[in-house]
C-alpha cells in the first residue's frame, strides 16, 4: 500500500513501533539488553495490546468497561487449552496461528454474547455489569476442571473428584490449578506483529464509516439516531472487536507463561482497572497514549525493583503525579503557554 | 457612583485570548447592556464577574471593594445575582428546591418565603410547576425559573445573560417588563441580549463589544439611532 | 546462557511475594533467608566465601515471578531459593529448566513444581499433605464425618483437598461437606460452617492459610460449633496472630513439620533471633527458607562448589549434592530424592494453653 | 429452619456491605465520583483502631472516635491533594485512575508501617447477639447492631440532604457546581464537607466490619470497597436508602447463592443475579430513570 | 397528498398531558412553521413525529407510508430529519465529521472494507468527502471544515446541525428554534440559508421559532399550539393576527 494512504498520526505510530522493535533487537544481538528486559518485552506488548483494545471501547465507544481482563482470560484459555492438547501433534507456527484465531475468536464470541445484555446499560450501570462479567468469567474458569481418559472427556464445575475419571487420565484444566505446560510460543517478535495488527485494526476503524458513527453515538446517541445511525449494531461491533483485541492479548499471555491460572492478578477486576489505568494515562481515545502508558507502567514498578521496599508505595505516587500532570487543567495550561515549542518540534518530526 | 467597575479585564481560555483590555462600568440603580455577535465575548464577562472564569490581569470594583480574586460564591453574598446562560437549573431537583437554593445566602425564613411569594407572582407558571424535577420543564419555564432563582438571592445587582432566548413573543415583553420591574425596584441590571433593540429600549448605557474588545459605548438611546449599530446589530 | 562474570561470593537469590494479599509468605521467606545468610557469613560463610542475598518481589504474579528472575539473573545469581508460592514458582522454573539454573522452592508445594530436574523443594507437596493428613486423621480415629474448608482460587489448598478427598474414600472417611471459598470473597465463611455442622461433621479439615483460619474459628467459636479442626502446614502461625484469642485455637490439631513454640535448641535460636531482628513470629514458610538455606550450604560444601563455577555447572554439581546431604533443620531431618521431594516427618501437633504439643 | 439460618448469615454479611456502601455513596453521588480508595479509608480506620485499642490498650470508644477524626481528615486532604486538581480534568475517569493511584498508596503505606502479617482485631462490639427459638436460631449481636447503625445513618444522611440547607448544597453541587457557585455555595467545603461525612462514615463501617470479621491486612479494604461500590450501583447511583438496600441483597444473595447453589461458583452467582437485577432495572433497585429531556 | 400527515398525535407524562389531539398536514415543498407559547409542546410534538416518544394515540404517515410505531432511526431512514433546541453536536468530532454522520446511510462500503482499507474505502471516502464539503459550502463553512465542532461559536453550531440533518437526505426537515441565539442580522442571513435548501433541495420544511420575523418571513402556514391543544391553524398572515393567538402568544 502506498504510504500516502494512510495519515501522518497513523504512520508516526506505526513508525514508533517498529522503531521500538529494531531498538530492542539491535540490542538483544549486541548483548547489552539485561535479561530482564528481554523478559519484559513480551508482557509489554501483550499489555499495549489489550489497552489498545480497550481504549476502542472506553475513548472511542465511550463506555466504561471493567471486565477486559475476562475477555483476556477467554482468550488466554481457549488458546492454551488448544496449544496444550495439540502439542505433540501440530508444528509450532501453524499451531500459534490457529491457537491465535481460536482465542480472537472466542473472545470476540464472549465480547458478542456479553454485549447483547449489557450495551443496552449506561454509565456506571455499564461498568459495573462488565466487571461482574469478568468476575463470572473468572470465577468460572476457576472453577473448571477438565480431564481425559480412555473413556472420554471428563468435565466438572465443582472439584476433581466429581469429574469421576479413571485412575492415569490426563488432566487438561485443574480447577485453580489451570493449564500448566502450555508451550511457550510467544515471542518478541509475534507480539510486536500482533500489537501492529491490533493498532492497525483500531486506527483504521476509527477513520472508517463505521468509527465515526461508533463516536458520534458516544459523543450524542440521541443525535446518532436521529442521523438514522443503528446504535445497537455499532456499539455491538466496537466492544466485539475490543474483546478480541483482548483475546489476542490474552493468547499471547498464556503462551508466554506456562502456567495459566485464572487469578485476580490476571482476570481480576484488579487487572482491568489497570488497564483502564492505561487507557486514561495515555489519554481517552488516545489509541497511542493508551500505548505508550502501557509500556510505561509496566516498566515502572520494573525499574523501581532497585527501590525495593519502597518500590510500590513510590510506584503509587508516581501514578497519582502523572495523572496530576497529564489531566489537571492547571498543568495542561501551562503546558500550552510554557512548552508549547516541545509540541511543535514533535509534530516536525 | 459606579456599583462595579471593570478595568483592563484580559481573560484567557488556555492560549485563546477572549477578552482584550476589558472596561466598563455599572452605576447603582442603572440598567447596562451588554451587546455583541455570537462569540464576542460577552458571557465571558459575565462569568468573570462571577468568578466562574479567572482573569488573567485587570481589576473588578465591585461597591467600592476590589473583587478579582475573590472566589465566586463569595461574590454573590455581596450581592450580585447571575442568570447564566443556557439557564443552568438544577435539572434534578425540583422548582422549589430550586428556588430555595437562590437563597442559599440569606437566613431570615421570613423574608425568603416573602420572596418565594413574589417570584411565585411573577411567575405563576412556576408555582403551578413547583413539584415538577427543573429538568423536565420547557425551555420558556427553564427560563423562567432561572430568572426567578436568581432573584431569589434578592440581589443588589443582576447580571442577566440573554434572558429572552428561546422565549415566546409574549414572555420576551413578560421578560423585560420584569427586568424593568426588578429595575424599578431598586435593582441594577447588567443585561446582555441579542435582542438589541429590546436591550436597548430598556436601558440607560451600553457597551458593543466584537472579539473580546469593547468597541462601542453610550447612552442606550443614542446607539439606537447610530447607523453602525443599527446595520449590525438592530437588523435594519 | 546466564553464566555472569565469575566472582568472588556465593550469590542466592530470592523471589516473593512482598507486597500484595501474599506478602506475609513473601516477607517471611525473605526475612529467613536474610537471618540464615547473616549467620552463615557470620561464622565464615560457606567454604570460607562469603554469601551475597537478594530477594525480588513478584507480587504474587507468575509474570512478575519470571520478570523478578531475570532480574536476579542480571545480578548474577547462582542459587535460587524460590518461588514461594506455587503458580510463580512453576513458571520460573521454565526458566530456570532453559539457563540450568539450581532452583529450590521453600514452600511451592504443588505437584508441578518440580517437575524439572534442576528444581527441588524444602516443603511437603500438597499431595502428600493431603494424604498424610487423611491417613492420620483415619489411623488415629479423629474423626469419621469430614467438613472441608477449602481456597478454590488457591493451588496449594484445592491441591491438598483433592488428594485429601481421594484418600478419605479409600480410608472410609466420610466427607459430609466440602465447601469453598475464594481470593476474593475469604471473609465471611458463615455458609461453609453451617454446611458442616448440618451435614453433622465432627471434625473440620482446614487446607488452608492461618488467616482464614482465625477467621474461621472465631466465627464457628459464635455460632456456638466445635467440631475438632485439623490443618496442615498452613495452619502454623495462627497461634502468632497479633491480638489474636488463643482459646480459639484451642484443641486445633496440624499437621506441620515446623512449630513456633517447639523447645528444640534450633528452633528456639530461629525463633528468638527472628523476632528480635523483624518484630514478628516467624511461620512456616520461614522455617522452609532457612532450611533451604542451610540445604544449599550443605550442598555446596558437599561437592566443593565455588563461586567462580559457571551457573549451569553449580547446577549439575547442586542436582547430585542434593540427594547426598541430609539436613537437620527447622522443618525436621531432611534428606531429598532426585524428583525433588524432601524426606521429612510431618509431625502432629495439637494447640494447647496456646502452645503447640506434639500429639504422638 | 435452616433457610432461616442461612437467611440471617446473609442479613449479618448484607449489613456490612450495606454500612459501607452508605458512606461510599455519599461521595459516589455527590461528589460523582468512584472513589475507589474508599475500601483502604475503611482499612485505615481499622488499623487506627487496632492501635488504639490492642496496642494501647485504651477503650474502642476512644479507637472509634480518633478513627472517625483521622479518616476524615485523610478524606479531607486526600480530595484536595489528589482529586481536586482533576476535577474539571474533562472526564470523571481521570480522578477515577487517582483514586487508585491512592488506594495503592495507602496500602502499600500501610503494608510498610503495620508489615503484611494478619493483625487479629479486636471486636468493638462484645454484645453476643439474640437466640431465638431455643438456641436454633441466633442473630449475632453486631448484625443487629450494624442494621441499627445503618438505618440511623441512613435516616441522618436523607434528613441532611433533603431537610438541610448544606446538604440541598450538595445536591446542587452534584448537578452543577458552576451554577451552584452562582447561588453562593462554596463548591469547594460542601465536596471537602462530603469527604469528611463520606471518610468518617467509612471509619465507622471499619469498626463493624472488622468486629464481625476480626482479621486485618493492609489489603482489608480492597474487596469491600468494590462490593460497597456493586452494592451503591444495584441499588441506584446516588440514592441512599438504595446503597443500604443494595448491599442488604448483596450479602443476601451472597450467601443463599453458596448455600443452595455452589460454593465454588458464588461470585459468579452473585455477579449473575446483578446482572440480571440490572436487565430488569437499568437503573438499579431504588435509580430514578430520568429520562433526558430532548 | 401531504407529504406528512399526523392524525390526532397525544402523549402524557405522567399527569400532563403535554400533546393532545395534534394533527398536521404539510404539503410537499412547503415551509410551514409551528409556534406557541413555552411549554405548549411544540418540542414534544418533534420528538413524537422522530420517533424519540412514542405517541399514546395517533398517527403519524409519511408519504403514505404509516411511521407511527417506527423508532428515531427508522424514522430518519424513512425521510424525517431534525434539528435540536438544545444544539446536540457530535462535539469531539469536526465538523465534516458531524457531516460525514449525516452520510453515513448514503455511501455503504464494508466493514472489512473500512478495516483492511480495500480500494472501495478510498473510493467511497472520497465520495463522502466531497459531498460533505458541498453541504457545508452551502452553509458557507467549508473553512471551518477540521475544527472541532465545539469551538464553533453558537451560530454556526446551530448552521452545521441544520446541515447535518440535511446530509441524511431526508423528506422533511424540522428545526427546532434554529434563530435562538442569534442576533438579527445572523436570523437574516439564517433565513436566507433556509430558503436556499428548500429550493435547491427541493426539501418540505416544518419549524418551530419565537422569532416572528422569521415566521412571518418565511412560513407559509402555521400552527398554533397552546398547552398541548392546537389554537389555531392556516395561512402564516391569518393565524398572527388571530386574536386567540395575539392573546396567548404574541402579546400586546
Ligand atoms: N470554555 C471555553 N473554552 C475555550 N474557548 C471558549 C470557552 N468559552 C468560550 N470560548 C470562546 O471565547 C469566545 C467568547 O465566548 P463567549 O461565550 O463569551 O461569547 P458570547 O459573546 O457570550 O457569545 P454568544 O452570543 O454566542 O453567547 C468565543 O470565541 C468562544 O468560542
Ligand atoms: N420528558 C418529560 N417529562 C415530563 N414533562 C415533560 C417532558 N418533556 C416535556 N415535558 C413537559 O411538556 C410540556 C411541553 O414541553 P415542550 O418541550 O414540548 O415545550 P415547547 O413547546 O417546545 O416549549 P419551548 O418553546 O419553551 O421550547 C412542558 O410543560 C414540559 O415541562
Ligand atoms: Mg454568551
Ligand atoms: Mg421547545
Amino acid at each position: 500500500m502506498k504510504a500516502g494512504r494512510f495519515s501522518k498520526k497513523e504512520l508516526t505510530t506505526y513508525a514508533i513501533v517498529v522503531a521500538a522493535y529494531i531498538i530492542c533487537e539491535i540490542l538483544m544481538l549486541t548483548g547489552i539488553m539485561s535479561s530482564h528486559m528481554k523478559g519484559l518485552l513480551v508482557p509489554i506488548c501483550y499489555y499495549a495490546i489489550v489497552a489498545v483494545g480497550l481504549n476502542l471501547c472506553v475513548g472511542i465507544l465511550g463506555e466504561l468497561s471493567l471486565g477486559h481482563a475476562g475477555f483476556m482470560c477467554v482468550g488466554a484459555y481457549s488458546s492454551a487449552l488448544f496449544s496444550y492438547v495439540t502439542e505433540s501433534a501440530i508444528p509450532t507456527a501453524p499451531r500459534f496461528i490457529i491457537a491465535l484465531v481460536i482465542g480472537v475468536v472466542m473472545a470476540a464470541l464472549a465480547g458478542f454474547l456479553i454485549g447483547i445484555p449489557v450495551l443496552r446499560l449506561k454509565g456506571d450501570y455499564l461498568a459495573i455489569v462488565t466487571l461482574a462479567f469478568g468476575e463470572i468469567i473468572k470465577n468460572i474458569f476457576n472453577a473448571i476442571y477438565l480431564g481425559t481418559d480412555s473413556t472420554g472427556l471428563h468435565f466438572s464445575l465443582k472439584d476433581m473428584a466429581s469429574m469421576g475419571m479413571e485412575p492415569g487420565g490426563k488432566i487438561i484444566i485443574n480447577g485453580a490449578q489451570g493449564i500448566t505446560g502450555t508451550p511457550s510460543d510467544s515471542n518478541f517478535t509475534i507480539a510486536i506483529v500482533i500489537l501492529l495488527v491490533s493498532l492497525f485494526v483500531v486506527q483504521n476503524l476509527v477513520s472508517s464509516r463505521d468509527g465515526r458513527a461508533i463516536m458520534a453515538i458516544r459523543d450524542n446517541r440521541i443525535a446518532a439516531e436521529s442521523n438514522g445511525i443503528n446504535i445497537t449494531k455499532y456499539k455491538m461491533l466496537a466492544f466485539t472487536i475490543s474483546a478480541a483485541i483482548a483475546g489476542a492479548s490474552g493468547v499471547l499471555f498464556a503462551h508466554n507463561i506456562s502456567s495459566l491460572t485464572a487469578t485476580s492478578q490476571y482476570f481480576g477486576y484488579n487487572a482491568s482497572i489497570m488497564f483502564l489505568v492505561y487507557v486514561v494515562l495515555g489519554g481517552i481515545g488516545n489509541i497511542r497514549g493508551s500505548m505508550i502508558a502501557a509500556v510505561i507502567l509496566y516498566m515502572l514498578p520494573e525499574l523501581l525493583r532497585g527501590l525495593s521496599d519502597y518500590r510500590m508505595l513510590i510506584y503509587s505516587v508516581v501514578l497519582i503525579v502523572m495523572m496530576l500532570v497529564n489531566w489537571s487543567p492547571k498543568a495542561r495550561e501551562f503546558r500550552e503557554k510554557h512548552l508549547s515549542f516541545l509540541k511543535i518540534k514533535k509534530e516536525a518530526k | 457612583m459606579a456599583l462595579l467597575e471593570v478595568k483592563d479585564l484580559n481573560v484567557y481560555y488556555g492560549v485563546i485570548q477572549a477578552l482584550h483590555n476589558v472596561s466598563f462600568q455599572v452605576n447603582k440603580g442603572e440598567v447596562v447592556a451588554l451587546i455583541g455577535a455570537n462569540g464576542a465575548g460577552k458571557t465571558t464577562i459575565l462569568h468573570t464577574l462571577t468568578g466562574l472564569v479567572d482573569s488573567e490581569s485587570g481589576s473588578v470594583m465591585y461597591n467600592g471593594e476590589e473583587i478579582t480574586k475573590v472566589p465566586g460564591h463569595k461574590i454573590v453574598s455581596k450581592g450580585m445575582a447571575h442568570v447564566p446562560e443556557g439557564r443552568r437549573v438544577f435539572a434534578n431537583m425540583s422548582v422549589y428546591q430550586n428556588l430555595k437554593l437562590g437563597a442559599y445566602t440569606r437566613q431570615d425564613q421570613k423574608e425568603i418565603a416573602d420572596t418565594l411569594a413574589s417570584v411565585y407572582d411573577r411567575f405563576p407558571r412556576l408555582k403551578e410547576r413547583r413539584n415538577q424535577l427543573a429538568g423536565t420543564l420547557s425551555g420558556g419555564e427553564q427560563q423562567m425559573l432561572a430568572m426567578g432563582r436568581a432573584l431569589m438571592s434578592h440581589p443588589d445587582i443582576i447580571l442577566m445573560d440573554e434572558p429572552s432566548m428561546g422565549l415566546s413573543p409574549l414572555l420576551v415583553n413578560e421578560i423585560f417588563d420584569i427586568i424593568n420591574d426588578v429595575h424599578a425596584n431598586g435593582t441594577t441590571v447588567l443585561l446582555v441580549e441579542q435582542n438589541a433593540k429590546k436591550a436597548l429600549s430598556i436601558a440607560d448605557r451600553a457597551y458593543v463589544l466584537e472579539t473580546g474588545k469593547i468597541v462601542l459605548e453610550g447612552k442606550a438611546s443614542e446607539l439606537l439611532d447610530n447607523d453602525d449599530i443599527k446595520k449590525a446589530y438592530l437588523g435594519e | 546462557g546466564g553464566a555472569k562474570a565469575s566472582s568472588d561470593t556465593f550469590k542466592i537469590g530470592s523471589i516473593g511475594p512482598a507486597t500484595g494479599g501474599g506478602a506475609a509468605y513473601g516477607l517471611a521467606v525473605k526475612n529467613a533467608i536474610q537471618l540464615a545468610v547473616d549467620e552463615i557469613n557470620e561464622a565464615g560463610g560457606i567454604s570460607g566465601k562469603q554469601v551475597e542475598y537478594k530477594f525480588e518481589d513478584d507480587e504474587l504474579n507468575a509474570e512478575k515471578s519470571v520478570n523478578a528472575y531475570n532480574t536476579l539473573k542480571d545480578w548474577g545469581m547462582q542459587f535460587l531459593i524460590g518461588s514461594v508460592t506455587s503458580a510463580c514458582s512453576i513458571a520460573v522454573s521454565d526458566k530456570t529448566k532453559q539457563d540450568n539454573m539450581f532452583q529450590l522452592t521453600p514452600s511451592g508445594s504443588a505437584e508441578d513444581c518440580t517437575k524439572y530436574e534442576n528444581v527441588f523443594r524444602v516443603c511437603f507437596s500438597d499431595p502428600n499433605q493431603g494424604l498424610k493428613s487423611a491417613d492420620y486423621i483415619a489411623d488415629n480415629n479423629l474423626g469419621t464425618k469430614i467438613g472441608v474448608i477449602y481456597d478454590s482460587s488457591d493451588v496449594y489448598s484445592s491441591g491438598i483437598y483433592q488428594k485429601f478427598a481421594e484418600e478419605a474414600a479409600v480410608k472410609g472417611l466420610e466427607i459430609v461437606s466440602a465447601e469453598a471459598f475464594n481470593a476474593d470473597n475469604k471473609t465471611d465463611f458463615s455458609v461453609q460452617i453451617q454446611k458442616a455442622k448440618d451435614g453433622g461433621a465432627d471434625l473440620i479439615f482446614l487446607p488452608i492459610y492461618y488467616t482464614e483460619a482465625s477467621l474461621i474459628l472465631q466465627q464457628a467459636a459464635r455460632d456456638g460449633y466445635a467440631p475438632k479442626f485439623f490443618g496442615c502446614d498452613g495452619l502454623d502461625g495462627l497461634t502468632a496472630v497479633e491480638n489474636f484469642d488463643a482459646s480459639l485455637a484451642e484443641g486445633v490439631m496440624l499437621l506441620t513439620p515446623f512449630a513456633a513454640d517447639a523447645t528444640d535448641d534450633l528452633t528456639v535460636k530461629f525463633v528468638t533471633s527472628y523476632k528480635e531482628k523483624f518484630g514478628e513470629t516467624p511461620n512456616q514458610f520461614a522455617a522452609d527458607a532457612y532450611d533451604a538455606v542451610y540445604a544449599i550450604k550443605a550442598s555446596i560444601e558437599k561437592e566443593g562448589i565455588t563461586p567462580d563455577m559457571k551457573v549451569s555447572d553449580i547446577c549439575d554439581k547442586m542436582k547430585t549434592a542434593m540427594t547426598e546431604i541430609e539436613v537437620a533443620g527447622l522443618t525436621g531431618t531432611i534428606t531429598w530424592d532426585a524428583s525433588g521431594e524432601p524426606n521429612k516427618e510431618p509431625k502432629g501437633v495439637i494447640i494447647e494453653n496456646g502452645a503447640y504439643k506434639s500429639m504422638e | 429452619m435452616s433457610f432461616l439460618t442461612y437467611f440471617i448469615n446473609g442479613l449479618s454479611l448484607g449489613s456490612i456491605y450495606a454500612i459501607i456502601a452508605l458512606g461510599y455513596t455519599m461521595v459516589y453521588g455527590i461528589a460523582k465520583m468512584l472513589n475507589f480508595a474508599h475500601g483502604d479509608f475503611i482499612m485505615v480506620g481499622c488499623y487506627v483502631i487496632f492501635t488504639i485499642v490492642a496496642t494501647m490498650g485504651l477503650p474502642p470508644v476512644a479507637g472509634i472516635v480518633v478513627a472517625i477524626i483521622l479518616c476524615t481528615l485523610l478524606g479531607v486532604t486526600t480530595e484536595k491533594v489528589a482529586y481536586k486538581p482533576l476535577r474539571n480534568a474533562g472526564s470523571p475517569l481521570a480522578v477515577l485512575i487517582t483514586a487508585i493511584g491512592v488506594s495503592y498508596l495507602l496500602q502499600n503505606a500501610a503494608l510498610l508501617i503495620f508489615g503484611a502479617d494478619t493483625k487479629a482485631f479486636t471486636p468493638v462490639i462484645t454484645w453476643q447477639g439474640i437466640v431465638l427459638a431455643d438456641g436454633a436460631l441466633k442473630i449475632q449481636g453486631v448484625t443487629i447492631i450494624t442494621i441499627v447503625v445503618s438505618v440511623l445513618i441512613l435516616v441522618c444522611l436523607q434528613t441532611f440532604i433533603n431537610k438541610t440547607k448544606a446538604g440541598q448544597a450538595m445536591l446542587a453541587v452534584a448537578e452543577d457546581k458552576g451554577a451552584a457557585s452562582l447561588m453562593g455555595i462554596d463548591v469547594n467545603k460542601t465536596i471537602s464537607l462530603t469527604f469528611a461525612i463520606g471518610s468518617a462514615l467509612a471509619a465507622i463501617a471499619g469498626a463493624l466490619m472488622c468486629s464481625a470479621y476480626p482479621s486485618l491486612t493492609p489489603y482489608t479494604g480492597a474487596m469491600p470497597g468494590i462490593k460497597a461500590f456493586v452494592a451503591a450501583v444495584l441499588g441506584g447511583i446516588g440514592s441512599i436508602p438504595g446503597a443500604m438496600i443494595g448491599g442488604l441483597i448483596l450479602g443476601i444473595i451472597e450467601i443463599l447463592g453458596k448455600t443452595y447453589v455452589s460454593s465454588q461458583l458464588s461470585d459468579a452467582i452473585v455477579f449473575g443475579i446483578l446482572v440480571v437485577v440490572l436487565l430488569v432495572k437499568p437503573t438499579g433497585i431504588l435509580g430514578k430513570n430520568i429520562q433526558e429531556k430532548v | 397528498m401531504a407529504l406528512l400527515e399526523a392524525k390526532n398525535l397525544s402523549i402524557s407524562f405522567g399527569g400532563l398531558r403535554a400533546v393532545d389531539g395534534f394533527s398536521i398536514e404539510v404539503e410537499k415543498g412547503e415551509l410551514y412553521g409551528l409556534i406557541g407559547p413555552n411549554g405548549a409542546g411544540k418540542t414534544t410534538v418533534f420528538n413524537l413525529l422522530t420517533g424519540v416518544y412514542q405517541a399514546d394515540e395517533g398517527r403519524i404517515i409519511l408519504d403514505g407510508k404509516d411511521i407511527t410505531r417506527l423508532d428515531p432511526v427508522h424514522k430518519n431512514q424513512n425521510g424525517i430529519a431534525r434539528t435540536f433546541q438544545n444544539i446536540r453536536l457530535y462535539s469531539h468530532l469536526s465538523v465534516i465529521d458531524n457531516v460525514k454522520v449525516g452520510l453515513h446511510n448514503h455511501f455503504h462500503y464494508s466493514t472489512l472494507a473500512g478495516l483492511l482499507r480495500l480500494p472501495s474505502y478510498y473510493k467511497v471516502e472520497k465520495e463522502i468527502e466531497e459531498r460533505a464539503r458541498e453541504l457545508l459550502s452551502v452553509f458557507n463553512m467549508e473553512n471551518e471544515a477540521d475544527v472541532m465542532s465545539s469551538n464553533l461559536p453558537y451560530g454556526k453550531q446551530r448552521k452545521l446541525e441544520i446541515a447535518r440533518a440535511l446530509a441524511t437526505d431526508p423528506k422533511l426537515l424540522l428545526l427546532d428554534e434554529p434563530a435562538a441565539g442569534m442576533n438579527p442580522n445572523e436570523t437574516a442571513e439564517l433565513m436566507e440559508t433556509i430558503q436556499f435548501i428548500r429550493e435547491k433541495f427541493g426539501m418540505t420544511i416544518l419549524l418551530i421559532e419565537h422569532d416572528m420575523k422569521l415566521v412571518s418571513g418565511i412560513c407559509e402556514r402555521l400552527t398554533v399550539l397552546n398547552f398541548g391543544r392546537m389554537l389555531a391553524m392556516g395561512e402564516t398572515k391569518e393565524v398572527l393576527k388571530n386574536p386567540e393567538v395575539v392573546k396567548a402568544y404574541l402579546g400586546e
